[in-house]
């Protein structure tokens, strides 16, 4: 199993998550973050210019069984991405999963996911 | 009604009269005037309270741009009318009535020392009026809201008070005015029923279906962001109210105090009913619906603050939350969306309060009535309001939607998808609401 | 005191005598009017005020349903006040005192062209009143935040009104009243000492003590959730408080600004004294500390606004922290679960108000007793104060753990373990306070 | 501006003469009573909203020690003015008018029973009086945001409204004060541009200096925590302010409606300037540029509310709002850290008024002045105005810091970095503002 | 050594701290996350019963040495259990954890759990 | 590849996030979490000394190329202590991480980092 984790721009929510959706994938966990990268949203307070040092993101995570790491990870990338991919578009991160519980259940592995 | 006429005389003497004889003039009531100052006071505390009512129900990404829309309508109707506005409202008829002018009144000149006959400076009445113009388009954004552009909005709001709020002012409102001299008494608009609710209720309907669901809709679900905020902001809105109706009296007596007292109660009311309903259908009493009670509560009260009593005020409060409940659920089913049912809310209010407040009238008022016009009764003067209810919607909803349309021709009204997503705060104002969401 | 006997003759006019006969009815005073109209205004803000105030003091999953706490009071009393509350409370005695009564007053009908020898509109000083009714069961639910039902607590404030508050109202403030009547010049309770600010702080300790403690008190830590809330709510507090305290005049002169003034400085010394306090003993002077020191001085002066000067207001509202602070350090030895501190801060200042204004009073007050029952002094005034207190006390107590009584077993007062760990907001309302903090 | 003369009889009287003899002694106006008091509660109401204004803007870390700034305003001042203050600010000459003085006003208590000639409780007066006392020093925290204990600010503000504001408020109030007889009808200053926003701005700017920068400033990025909180603070300002500036008419009267007027059409026109110059230069008009413009309009009226008109209102408040963007512009060129900019809206608006002022003057005014003082025209005016310009800005930076250097080096004025980095909120205060960050 | 995540209901965090702390596991790290699941909450809105898409959930992050999984694991699944379980009760994420460093002494591995 | 979590006190994110970018790790993801450990912080409410359970912590994730692992660790511990070290300073774990992919352009392992 895999734990995939994603740094998304804040506004591509909404699109990513149904695309998973579409694609079955259709548990997942998300939170705010903020990011630093080489991203640099310039914010203008009272006629100054400023750069914040860092710039809210949205985190998914997923666990799922290895057969849908590739159909994750690819629907990630294409609904995330600002058109032709811009500075701030983020990053997946895999990982490997050694347990899923579900608590409901207490089932483990990968029909747990 | 007969601060209107009062009122009026002294607009006209403001207007047109030489302002030098000062021999017989008015003389000051220093305590209607401080009344009257506070009243306009608290219209203008209404303001923020709506910024933070409809602000706490949008998400997260579009409360700045949602409260913009409120304070835009303080900084683009403040200025403008104290140039113009005053001048279209409560001038001399023009056009045959169609509105009022008077060249003096164009930067309140021509008021620069006029006492009104019911002893109050002019000014705070002019003052008085602007806040009501202030907040009547600031209503409307709430039917259109995390979807409309800042520019659109304020262009919107510029004309819309020119050629919507400013006529009906005029006939409402003026002593020359169509609807001021309807039936034996006129029609009954204590505080803006027609001119403040049902204008902007029907106009933000109207927008809502011209511009479109917002993206997702009602698909999606959409959070309220922060349901303090609309509390507070409903509690605001009804200390603010006090101001609103009982400022309407442009006194401060025995009617100020009687329009002060429905207030209360039919907000009052119209809070219970709502959450009596919510418990009664879900089993869940909502801070939203209690929120929503005491506007339904207000909004019904407005027209009729000056003709009803106790009982009415309850009556007329529970029949508002229960209408307005009603209109809610027809709008799920029809699937427009009045984003935070500014329709819903002041477009049923305002019509329920117009109409119904006819079977509550207090017999003073009939006795005066029958007085001028003999026989006067119920069905003559529901014949009255329906007509002024009438005309004020096919009036504001062809008017909002000419505005609309040139509006989202020039210089585009409704946003592109791509900002719609990214919200308002970040994407048009460059800011978003809450810092402490981030480390900073 | 003065007030009271114009007023009550005014009620007992407004109520027995024939309304009819305008001849050598009083007039209306335009800028008493005013000055009342606004202190009802300001007196209906503390609502949201407080509702601000408890609401940042709880658990994030329990602020709608603190807030909504006190929007209850605001619907539920808004109605009950004008149907019933009144005539209870200022109708002509009733059970031998016991209550007032009068039948005219239900719905508030004999009033409506009743202008008080004072000047002012019945209305304006029936709805002045009715703030404070709604104001005070809303304090009572910082005792008991966190924990109880809505559905239980609607009823409770019901109950409360009709047979605790109207009828301590009743003996305190009409003019045929108990306490209006005791010693020389009847027991001082210019704005709510005993009616208010006693009455509902040990009823806040009694529904505490009778509905336990918090599950996880005092073990478990119970973070504010929001301090800004707290200390704006305070804020909203001090200013509602000019017309809590100052509207009690009934008028708009010097004994009008006199109660402005000591209520301006008692709170700010309350304030500082209670940030001293905190700096002294934790070298940590706190948010919490400065609104709790301002509500301090506020309720202490409520029953002393009349009759002390600007040195008394300071000395009272020093102590008032100080005995208030200690009060909490008390609880915490004991371990009650007055959550917000109800009782610690309104109980324990209305007390200390009562009693220790006895020793500021200033000296015209002091001659005009001795003219009625010479040799008037402190103690025999000390006496009849707590007399009141005491009798409240008793009172209040006993009547709040007989309807707690009843609304626990009949509809259910405390909530289950298990909504008390969901929390209200999502259980009860099925809300979320602040969508904010998620994803929406 | 007669109505300080007519206070300031009043003061002398309250002061100097025996109180007793009543005959001829004034009467109440309960309506100018009613107006004054309602005044005071709205410019009181101004230190929740600087709180907010204030608390919205800076970092998560420090937002309740920003609040505490403003409540510690309220606390301190509002004690130190009832014991001390007044009596020097509005006692008569002494120190060779450097200052006012009367033993007799100590603790207000010559007052008691003064009524003022035109027809106001002494006691309203000085109340009223006490809150621009109290929101003078708390505007100063803006400039030195987030970096300053919380012991030193209570400390410096009190040696400041000692030895700043009670000389300055004597010279420009005080019938006998220096600024008031200026030239043909005084140094127009209506409701406190020297007084209270350039004394306040300047000394912010001196003190940010003195100071020195907030570390990491200006190369990190420091963003507001809540601009919700920072628009409705704004919203709340607004209508406080119409106390602030109506209220010092010390009327209820035309005059009165006049300031209100153009309190009113300047905030509206600020803000719209300013959300136009940054449509303009940046395509992106932000909620803060909104709360800004406001503020800007409501500052640059200050002085001016009593003697110019709508037209003048609408200019002073475009200039206003071009001129402060300008400075803020310049701030970030030099590169000093006003944080929040006190500087930036209050002195350089302030500045604008006072001077700018002298241009829209209305007519009625120029002629009083020629009856007085035959020619006297623009130039002769704006030379008055400057020089009481100059002596505010040379006398407050001077003062500020002599006091900052004291406060700084007995009690410690700027806070660690240590504590800088943690934030005022929990290292000073043992508190957290925003609890629903966490889990509780 | 083990990296625990856990996904729990909002209320249920108390008692699962509570259990974990007698079950001597005292060191965790939580958070609030929004999670999607085959849980449907609904909520009425202005007398529209909505379903929104993302639940709040709370994280549990717990590091513990290898002997310590099963215990926590089980502690989670018994108190984070609504009664005999309802869909949302969450899910347990079980990884590897390579190292572990407490910063206070540099201490590493699994003396500095 | 590994991935870097370390929960630090809140104050020192700012000293972190610069020595990091110093030590030429530019790209981190933060966000607030709290956490129970060893550490008291004792609060007082009215009088009242309080313990909260939970203390406000900052999490920082980094994903980097095994190389900078020690580098990255070591920057942390150095400055998110408090002088000699104090409870509640926190901890680092360290895990591997299987593959990253930059959304932006789709890139994947050490160059996506
Ligand atoms: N190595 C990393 N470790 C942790 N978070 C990262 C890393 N790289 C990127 N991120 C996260 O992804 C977001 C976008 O990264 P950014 O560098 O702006 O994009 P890109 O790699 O496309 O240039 C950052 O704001 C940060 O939150
Ligand atoms: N595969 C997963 N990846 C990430 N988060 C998950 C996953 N499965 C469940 N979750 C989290 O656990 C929560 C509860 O899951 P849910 O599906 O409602 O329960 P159940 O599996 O018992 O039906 C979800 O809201 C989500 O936050
Ligand atoms: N084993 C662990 N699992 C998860 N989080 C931990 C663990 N140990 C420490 N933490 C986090 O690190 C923070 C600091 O830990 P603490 O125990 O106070 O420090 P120390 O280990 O130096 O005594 C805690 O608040 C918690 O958030």
């Amino acid at each position: 199993m895999k734990l995939i984790t994603a740094i998304i721009p804040e506004e591509k929510l909404d699109e990513v998550r149904e695309a998973l959706i579409e694609a079955e994938i259709e548990r997942i966990t998300v939170l705010r973050v903020s990011g630093h990268g080489r991203q640099q949203e310039i914010v203008v307070q009272r006629g100054k210019k400023v750069v914040p040092n860092l710039i809210p993101k949205v985190q998914i995570t997923i666990a799922c069984n290895d057969a849908f790491e590739d159909i994750t990870v690819d629907t990630i990338i294409r609904t995330a991405r600002h058109g032709g991919g811009e500075v701030g578009d983020g990053k997946i991160f895999v990982q490997d999963l050694n347990e899923c519980i579900r608590i409901r259940t207490g089932e483990r592995g990968g029909q747990a996911i | 009604m007969s601060w209107k006429r009062v009122i009026c005389c002294g607009l006209s003497l403001g207007a047109g009269v030489p302002l030098l004889a000062q021999g017989s003039s008015p003389v000051n009531d220093s305590g209607a005037t401080a009344w009257m100052l506070t009243s306009t006071t608290l219209v203008l505390l209404m303001v923020p309270g709506l910024a933070m009512f409809y602000g706490g129900l949008v998400r997260t990404k579009n409360v700045l741009g949602t409260m913009m829309h409120s304070f835009a309508a303080m900084a683009v109707v403040g200025v403008l009318w104290a140039v113009v506005g005053y001048a279209l409202s409560f001038g001399p008829n023009a056009l045959g009535g169609l509105i009022g002018w008077s060249r003096g009144l164009v930067l309140l000149r021509s008021i620069d020392q006029t006492i009104l006959p019911v002893g109050v400076p002019e000014y705070a009445f002019a003052m008085f009026q602007g806040k009501f113009a202030i907040i009547t388009p600031a209503l409307i954004a709430g039917a259109v809201a995390e979807r409309i552009s800042f520019r659109g909005w304020v262009c919107f709001i510029t004309l819309w008070v020119i050629f919507v709020y400013c006529p009906l002012c005029h006939w409402v409102w003026a002593s020359d005015g169509y609807f001021f001299n309807l039936g034996a008494k006129g029609a009954i608009d204590f505080a803006g029923g027609t001119v403040v609710h049902i204008s902007s209720g029907v106009a933000g309907l109207a927008l809502a279906l011209y511009l479109g669901a917002r993206h997702g809709y009602p698909k999606t679900a959409m959070s309220p962001n922060n349901l303090t905020f609309t509390l507070i902001g409903a509690g605001l809105l009804w200390v603010g109210w006090f101001g609103f109706n009982a400022g309407s009296s442009i006194a401060s007596n025995l009617d100020t105090a009687r329009a002060l007292t429905v207030t209360q109660v039919a907000a009052a009311t119209g809070a219970l009913t709502w959450v009596l309903i919510e418990t009664v259908m879900h089993d869940k009493p909502t801070s939203l619906g209690m929120a929503s009670g005491i506007l339904a509560g207000l909004v019904v009260i407005t027209p009729a603050a000056g003709v009803v009593q106790v009982g009415g005020a309850i009556a007329l409060g529970a029949i508002a939350s229960c209408c307005c409940f009603g209109m809610i659920l027809l709008k799920n089913r029809l699937g427009y969306d009045d984003s935070l049912d500014a329709f819903g809310v002041h477009g049923t209010g305002g019509i329920v309060g117009a109409l119904g407040l006819t079977f509550f009238i207090r017999d003073s008022w009939w006795a005066e009535a029958a007085a001028k016009s003999p026989g006067w009764g119920i069905l003559a003067q529901l014949k009255v309001q329906a007509f002024a209810v009438g005309t004020t919607i096919v009036f504001s909803v062809c008017m909002t939607l000419i505005i609309a349309f040139l509006v989202e021709k020039f210089v585009g009204f409704r946003v592109s998808e791509a900002v719609e997503k990214t919200g308002l705060d970040h994407d048009i104002h460059g800011e978003r609401a809450y810092g402490l969401n981030n480390l900073n």
